[in-house]
């Protein structure tokens, strides 16, 4: 479904062209109903590979394909045709949410500019089941960003990706501020979807028994490289 | 050993456009000289308020009442100019998700160098050699190029380790760290930890985290739903065998235990059941008693328990 | 718990109420206002008297009664003050924005014309349009809004340019939000600090520059605002007279319009901070 | 580096515009370009002198060399004679820029920083009463015409008070020692400085004030003051640092503003400046000055811009290390 | 007590002036008071008296000779002699355009010290010209040919009881020292300066705070509003200088509806409340005008009947002449067309738009409607003295353009004039008035001329001077005995010799 082939990303540091490698020639696909999580040392470069994918960075060398076509290449933008197919739960929640819109409204607006609901009051009842299915009480939706706790803010992250029905979930370190329960519940939302939508997902964690227990493949990122781990 | 932190009936309110709303009902706790607190609960329930409000530091629409006794003053009652003094000094707060709480327009060394500074340091070198050594304490390799660095050029977990290095800087009474491992390798982590507890080792830590390897390295834990206190005491007695329904079923749900969900819904509720167990919405115990009274401290093996269904 | 705590807003109120009431008479003046002067206000009088049961204010130079002349001028100088100040606002905020969202070429030419016309120096264009345009309101409007927009626009294009870089643009992008909800929805808002401070400040100045306009000699005498009253105490010895009745009011009108205004609209941010909780509003 | 490039691109291109504006205006307005470019009128001009105004223009010439002329003149300097003053424009600059500068440049530092101090600290301040009084005071001052604000501070310092000069920027005889002359100098700017600080604080104030404030529910506002930063340095080192590069612009758009709008208080202290200048030019129409007056005004403004431009990307680390230009 | 040796005086002024250029108008004319010399002047009561020279005159004024006083000495220490007046008129002529040997027939230099002016047409009133025409020396400026620009201390070289010291334009001050070899004595002031304003209300606060001893503007006096609370500062003296100007003028174009009609105009001159206009904006001093137009103090006044408002009078003329209210707006028509005055005013100066609001509600009792056109000094030039495209106007018509040409403000109402004439009179009648006064060989016949161009005045009302004023000027009271002259007020050449300290 999603085949990454050879991508390479430099970051400029200091004033000069001072530059520092830090994704060295990645490849790996993901298939349809399939879990793929990477690992790596925290700066790895887990989440730019997550960024390159989801459009907002260019990668300095290679391509990305996405159901055959060319989707990202050092010159070629994110086609915005395929924005609804691949979504990125981003790992800073906080920061990725206007701090002047309720949080309702930020996954109602992503709702009906997609068209996936046919007027304002429909969306609100799609941007309540959504909050329910992330464990969130609905009154939660009319507050700003800075009136919920931490884990508030990624579930609300997470249902705002949700709402679009994606075939990509790029899930970058999206359960690290959920208890226990509320992990568990993602998880197994996740799940659900995956068998019945044909998602796919990209896992980036840390949790080492979080990522053996329900991935399919497990890569390793080490010093710009993309290593394949098997499952214990 | 000496009282560090001792909270009675903690209570915070939030005000929003049409009254208040309640955060926090009615927490008591209480922390000595080098013990580690493990503060666990669902997100949302009230951990960072709870931290918030000892430091004065709660948004402007939120209140707390009760009394936070801190060196025998009650740090609730104390202005904010006092309060400015003491923070970073005689207690320390370590933020939840670092790269939020960094200012993205400064350099990080300038960030841990103001720190540093609060310390009483000012020699240039000795501030270079004290900030490399915390940074390498956080497992960084070279922290001098991450020093030069902007936090919007860190990766989630880097700033995550720059803000626990800060935390480090000090040598105070009481350390409040909010979920300090979110985004970091295991290794990491509990290098951190072993670090935090040697360094602080004549402090009180308070540790609030949702992982259940954290919660395991403290002392005593404490378990809070919704804003209220369900189960408080040893930790590897209350993880090895838990006896409040929401402890048990917190248990049930970890990686290891194969996710497994008892029935819940909604994590909180909006406002607080003026009767009954707020646990019992979601209790698969509950019962009629559970719906209208509330259920009374027990203690069980030193452990305190609010539930009907324990039995001392 | 549900007890609604109210008291620590009462003291908010008072500053809205006083800005409200401050709105409403002003309104009133400048709709209705034959039912609040108490003469003509071409009607002369002696001149120069004093403060009086009859005269409220006193007369001027040419024996007018400064009250009713405040009164009647009131339409005028609301109108000059908030049009000119809310075009210049649009201009300024549209294409600031625009420059600072927009990368390339697109943005530079949008840069490219806020620096030109910045660099027109307002006084002699002023002087030149006027001459061509002739004194009048809806001229100095005009030329107030065309020539007041750049500053705006530039403070604009430099917050732009900051909150395009923060992160949470980039989610919207992720999310597939149009460039356009961008901009409209979510940039513009988060500018709103920048906005409302230029805006207010300008409402002021537009009503002021009229006085300027007229003090450098292309005004339109013939009219009156408050503005121009001031102009008039100047330029016919109410300085020098000390003749307070007269330069004070209108200079108070004015401030006293824009505190209202001010007060109005702090009150309603402090109010959207804290947040509703019982309608659902999604977006409307 | 390359977005400075740019800007200076896109500036030598706006002077290229303001160049073209500056010559083609006068031949394009209604009127003859002639009495346009000389800023007479036909009645006192007499035709041999009509005939040697025409020739000095050569505005018989075709345009193309007319325009080649104009821009050699530019760049050697000749910016026109001002048959009003009669005198090169570059002279009647020459004469009046060192005495705008002396107001202009201590007037934006301190209205800068006065701006900039007072903000932060009334943004960031719990008291909500001295932040409002505060703000409302500025309101207040932002709502005196400027003319009534420079009278009444020179009837009340100048005349009432006999504290300072009335007027001018010397003595009528200067003391013959330098520390002494430079102590009459400092004595009489100090009245139209103020007043030029006074006109130009309050929209600063309220952008740095209104910033401040919404930046102060930021996060790592939080966190500053969890670590005990003290609260200067939460305000200036901390916030300010974020709600600079609109401020910067302000600031930059300035000093355009006090060298033309420094007029009124110009006139009314009775110093010979740039805004005086300007005044009368426009007043008597006095088109080579006009033009002249522009053109440096130009280059003034196209300057603060480079300016503040390098300086928000100096400021803003995003901007310096191309955050955004990867994608 | 008195004393007549004063060191230093401060003069302050709003007079813009900018270099010292004898091209800068405003130094010109303040040179003339202090360095300068002209050939004669004018005295208190308007009539010629010598200055430089003495003059006399053969064939009725046609030829003039100029006999130069003894011991005339340019500041450098060169003699004035009769070249230098000579080249004055060449040069000026060249260099300003002023126009003089146009009408001259010869300039014949008898000797060193005597100069002959001879004019193609016997001209009774050559001097008046000669007053304003200052001599400079024939050495400096011979080379100079960038007259405009010559702002070079040498350009100050003058021959009168003062010397240029510094021009600081940082400051705005003048520095003038007593020249010690003056014919005339010495002066009473060692060192005057003058100090340049920008403003007047911060020059009367210096005035009153003595920083200042005076205040002058050339052919001006203080602003009428202002008096009152100079004269209540205790410290300083009002004096009244009679003036010989119009301050205030309704003009009307004769060409244009409805002021072409006669009874129109005579209706207009009668609905004016002339008290309350001088009440409001004349000084406390000033004189009631007449339908004659010219001010009492200038030469060939006559009487004629006084101005005043008379309602019932001006409605009975119009309905005379045919003019009804028909549609009741209260507003007449003539043959159906209303009555609208339209009345250009200048924006530059506030108080002709008040004016203009006076005359508006004025007229308004006479059924007569006045809308206030207000355009920006250089349109109200070009519609006023080129275009001709006013109907009526304020404005102020000064002394020496009252007096240019034939006189009698014939220079501004002279419809024949092509430029500076903001009257439209093409009446042939009045066009041969203004050849006889041209043509005037003696005073006698000129004062005859005079007379019937007055009369012509009252008959026509082709203007109407609102108020003759008198105007202030004011000085700090310590100084006493100023001379007062009809051109320049209390700063003049005698008064450096009269003036004395308290
Ligand atoms: N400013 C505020 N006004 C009102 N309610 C708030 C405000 N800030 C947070 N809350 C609410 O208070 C509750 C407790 O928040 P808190 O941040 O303490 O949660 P937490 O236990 O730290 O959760 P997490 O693990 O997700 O960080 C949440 O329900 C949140 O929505
Ligand atoms: N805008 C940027 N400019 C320069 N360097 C950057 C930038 N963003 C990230 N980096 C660097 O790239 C490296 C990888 O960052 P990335 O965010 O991908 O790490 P990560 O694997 O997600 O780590 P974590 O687990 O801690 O989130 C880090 O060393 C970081 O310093
Ligand atoms: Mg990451
Ligand atoms: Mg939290």
């Amino acid at each position: 479904m999603l085949k990454v082939e050879n991508i390479s990303k430099d970051f400029k540091v200091g004033f000069r062209k001072k530059t520092e490698k830090i994704l060295d020639d990645i490849s790996f696909y993901i298939k349809p109903k399939e879990v793929v999580s990477i690992t790596g040392n925290s700066g790895s470069g887990k989440s730019t590979i997550a960024r390159i994918i989801s459009g907002t960075i260019k990668p300095d060398q290679g391509n990305i394909f996405y159901r055959g076509n060319l989707l990202i290449s050092p010159n070629q933008s994110f086609s915005t045709e395929y924005r609804k197919d691949i979504q990125l739960i981003p790992q800073q929640p906080f920061l990725s949410l206007d701090p002047k819109q309720k949080v309702g409204d930020a996954i109602a607006e992503t709702i009906l500019a997609h068209g996936l609901s046919p007027s304002k009051k429909e969306a609100a009842q799609q941007v309540n089941a959504l909050l329910e299915q992330v464990w969130l009480p609905c009154q939660l939706a009319n507050r700003y960003p800075s009136q919920i706790s931490g884990g508030q803010a990624q579930r609300i992250v997470i249902a705002k990706a949700l709402a679009l029905n994606p075939k990509l979930l790029i899930a970058d370190e999206s359960t690290s501020m959920l208890d226990i329960l509320a992990q568990a519940q993602i998880i197994q939302i996740l799940l659900n979807l995956m068998t019945k939508y044909g998602l796919s997902i990209l896992f980036i964690s840390h949790d080492k028994p979080l990522v053996q227990a329900f991935s399919n493949r497990i890569y390793h990122l080490s010093e710009g490289k993309l290593i394949l781990q098997n499952k214990e | 050993m000496k009282k560090i932190l001792s909270i009675t009936g903690l209570t915070i309110d939030s005000q929003l456009m049409h009254g208040s709303h309640r955060i926090v009902n009615d927490l008591s706790f209480e922390l000595e000289q080098g013990e580690t607190l493990a503060i666990v609960g669902e997100s949302g329930c009230g951990k960072t308020m709870t931290a918030l409000s000892i430091f004065g530091l709660l948004p402007e629409n939120c209140t707390a009442s009760g009394t936070v006794t801190f060196d025998d003053c009650n740090l609730l009652s104390l202005r904010e100019k006092e309060l400015s003094r003491m923070r970073g000094i005689d207690f320390v707060l370590i933020p939840q998700s670092g790269a939020d709480f960094l200012n993205p327009g400064l350099k990080v060394r300038t960030q841990i160098y103001e720190t540093l500074k609060r310390t009483g340091i000012k020699d240039k070198r000795i501030l270079e050699k004290t900030a490399c050594d915390l940074l390498n304490s956080v497992s960084f390799q070279n922290p001098d190029s991450i020093m030069n660095k902007y936090p919007f050029q860190l990766s989630g977990g880097m700033a995550q380790r720059v803000v626990l290095a800060m935390g480090l800087t000090f040598s105070p009474k009481l350390v409040i760290s909010d979920e300090p491992t979110r985004g970091i390798d295991s290794n990491t982590s509990m290098a951190y930890l072993k670090e935090l507890t040697s360094v602080f080792s004549d402090s009180g830590i308070v540790i609030i985290t949702h992982d259940i390897s954290v919660a395991d390295y403290c002392k005593n834990i404490f378990i809070m739903y919704a804003g209220e206190c369900m189960e408080y005491g040893d930790c590897t007695r209350i993880l090895n065998n838990p006896s409040h329904p929401y402890t048990k079923s917190l248990i049930a749900a970890l990686p290891i235990n194969g996710f497994s969900l008892n029935s819940r819904k909604a994590s909180i509720p909006q406002d607080f059941l003026n009767t009954g167990c707020t646990f019992y919405p979601h209790c698969p115990q509950s019962t009629k008693k559970c719906q209208t009274d509330k259920p009374e401290k027990q203690i069980i093996d030193q452990t305190k328990v609010w539930c009907h269904h324990v039995k001392s | 718990m549900k007890a609604i705590k109210r008291t620590s807003f009462k003291k908010e109120f008072y500053s809205l109420y006083f800005g409200i009431i401050i709105m409403i008479v002003f309104l009133l003046w400048s709709i209705l206002p034959g039912i609040f002067s108490p003469y003509n206000p071409k009607e002369m009088f002696s001149p120069w008297l004093a403060m009086s049961l009859s005269h409220l204010l006193g007369t001027n130079d040419m024996g007018y009664d400064i009250f009713s002349e405040l009164i009647y001028a009131a339409s005028r100088t609301l109108f000059t003050g908030f049009c000119a100040a809310f075009v210049s606002l649009i201009i300024g905020t549209t294409l600031g924005t625009l420059s600072g969202y927009l990368e390339g070429w697109a943005g530079e030419g949008l840069d490219f014309i806020i620096n030109i016309f910045l660099l027109i120096p307002t006084l002699p264009m002023m002087v030149v349009v006027a001459a061509f345009v002739g004194p009048g309101t809806f001229n100095i409007i005009l030329i107030i809004s065309l020539l007041g927009w750049c500053s705006t626009a530039r403070a604009v294009r430099a917050r732009t340019k900051q909150i395009k870089h923060s992160p949470f643009v980039e989610a919207l992008t992720i999310s597939g939000i149009s460039e356009k909800q961008i901009v409209l929805k979510h940039i513009i808002p988060n500018l709103s600090d920048v906005i409302f401070a230029k805006y207010i400040m300008s409402v002021a100045s537009c009503m002021l520059m009229e006085a300027t306009v007229s003090f450098m000699g292309l005004g339109d005498p013939t009219h009156v605002t408050w503005g121009s009253m001031i102009n008039f105490a100047f330029s016919r010895g109410g300085f020098s007279r000390g003749v307070l009745n007269w330069y004070l009011p209108p200079g108070i009108c004015i401030t006293l319009c824009v505190l209202s205004f001010y007060y109005i609209n702090s009150h309603f941010e402090e109010k959207s901070k804290i947040v509703v909780n019982e309608e659902q509003s999604y977006m409307d | 580096m390359s977005d400075i490039t740019k800007k200076i691109i896109s500036s030598i291109l706006c002077l290229a515009a303001i160049i073209i504006i500056n010559f083609f205006l006068p031949r394009l307005m209604p009127g003859d370009p002639v009495l346009m470019l000389t800023g007479q009128n036909e009645e006192s001009i007499s035709a041999a002198q009509y005939q040697s105004f025409e020739e000095k223009l050569g505005i018989n010439y075709p345009v193309s060399i007319q325009f080649k002329n104009y821009l050699v003149n530019l760049f050697s300097g000749d910016l026109g004679y001002s048959y009003h003053y009669n005198d090169t424009v570059a002279n009647l600059m020459k004469n009046r820029i060192p005495n705008t500068l002396q107001l202009a440049i201590p007037s934006i530092l301190l209205a800068s920083i006065l701006g900039m101090f007072l903000g932060c600290t009334m943004g960031y301040t719990k008291k909500q009463r001295l932040d409002k009084s505060v703000t409302t005071a500025f309101i207040i001052i932002n709502a005196i015409p400027s003319f009534l604000l420079a009278m009444v501070i020179v009837t009340f310092f100048a005349f009432k008070l006999r504290l300072f000069p009335l007027g001018g920027l010397n003595s009528i005889v200067v003391p013959h020692h330098a520390i002494l002359a430079f102590g009459d100098r400092i004595k009489h700017l100090i009245l139209p400085i103020s007043t030029i600080v006074l006109l130009s604080l309050p929209p600063k104030y309220m952008m740095v004030r209104n910033t401040v404030k919404s930046a102060t529910k930021e996060k790592y506002v939080l966190y500053a003051k969890a670590r005990g930063i003290s609260s200067f340095r939460i305000k200036f080192v901390h916030i300010f640092k974020n709600v600079c590069p609109p401020f910067i612009t302000l600031v930059g758009l300035n000093l355009a503003f006090v060298i033309s709008g420094s007029m009124i208080t110009e006139i009314i202290f009775s110093i010979n400046g740039m805004g005086e200048l300007l005044y009368e030019a426009a007043i008597y129409r006095d088109f080579p000055t006009l033009q002249g007056c522009f053109f440096i005004i130009s280059i003034i403004v196209i300057l603060a811009n480079i300016l503040t431009d390098i300086t928000c990307v100096m400021v803003d680390p995003k901007q310096r290390f191309g955050f955004y230009e990867s994608n | 007590s008195t004393q007549k040796t004063i060191d230093s005086m401060v003069i302050g002024t709003t007079m813009d002036i900018q270099s010292i250029s004898r091209s800068d108008y405003y130094y010109n004319v303040l040179s003339g008071t202090l360095t300068h010399l002209a050939l004669v002047r004018l005295d208190e009561n308007n009539e010629i008296q010598p200055m430089m020279a003495e003059y006399s005159t053969a064939d009725n004024g046609k030829t003039w000779t100029f006999v130069l006083k003894d011991g005339l000495k340019w500041d450098d220490g060169e003699k004035v002699t009769a070249e230098d007046v000579k080249f004055t008129i060449e040069y000026l002529d060249k260099m300003e355009n002023a126009g003089r040997m146009d009408k001259l027939e010869a300039i014949n230099i008898v000797n060193d010290q005597t100069i002959q002016l001879v004019y193609k047409t016997a001209n009774i009133r050559a001097l008046n010209d000669l007053t304003t025409l200052r001599i400079i020396p024939k050495h400096i400026f011979e080379n100079v040919t960038d007259y405009a620009g010559f702002k070079d201390d040498a350009a100050a070289i003058g021959c009168g009881p003062y010397k240029f010291v510094r021009f600081d334009a940082d400051a705005g001050v003048l520095e003038f020292e007593a020249n010690p070899d003056y014919i005339g004595g010495k002066p009473n002031i060692k060192t005057i300066n003058v100090k340049l304003f920008k403003n007047t209300d911060t020059m009367y606060m210096a005035l009153k705070a003595e920083e200042i001893g005076m205040v002058y503007f050339y052919a001006g006096g203080i602003d009428p509003s202002a008096a009152a609370d100079l004269k209540s500062s205790g410290n300083i003296t009002l004096t009244e200088v009679q003036d010989t100007s119009n301050p205030l003028v309704l003009i009307f174009n004769n060409e244009k509806t409805p002021v072409n009609s006669l009874p129109v105009r005579q209706a207009i001159a009668k609905g004016i409340d002339y008290e309350k206009c001088r009440e409001l904006f004349g000084s406390e001093y000033s004189i009631p005008s007449n339908y004659g137009f010219i001010p009492k103090s200038n030469e060939g006044y006559i009487d004629t009947a006084a101005l005043k408002l008379d309602i019932d009078g001006a409605k009975k003329i119009l309905s005379d002449a045919g003019a009804i209210d028909s549609n009741g707006d209260g507003i007449l028509e003539i043959n159906g067309t209303p009555l609208d005055l339209e009345i250009l005013v200048r924006t530059d100066k506030p108080v002709y738009a008040r004016v203009g609001e006076l005359l508006q509600s004025n007229l308004k009792a006479i059924g007569i409607n006045v809308i206030l056109n207000s355009v920006d000094v250089p349109t109200f030039r070009s519609m006023t003295e080129t275009e001709h495209t006013d109907v009526s106007m304020l404005s102020r018509f000064t002394s020496f353009g009252m007096n240019m040409g034939a006189g009698m403000s014939t220079s501004y109402l002279d419809g024949r004039l092509k430029s500076n004439a903001q009257g439209q009179i093409m009446d042939p009648a009045f066009a041969s008035i203004v050849d006889k006064l041209k043509a005037a060989t003696t005073m006698a016949e000129y004062d005859q001329a005079a007379k019937e161009c007055q009369e012509y005045y009252a008959g026509s009302v082709p203007a109407i001077a609102l108020y003759w004023d008198v105007y202030l000027q004011a000085y700090n009271s310590k100084y006493d005995n100023f001379t007062i002259d009809g051109t320049f007020g209390i700063v003049n050449q005698q008064t450096w010799y009269s003036i004395s300290q308290k």
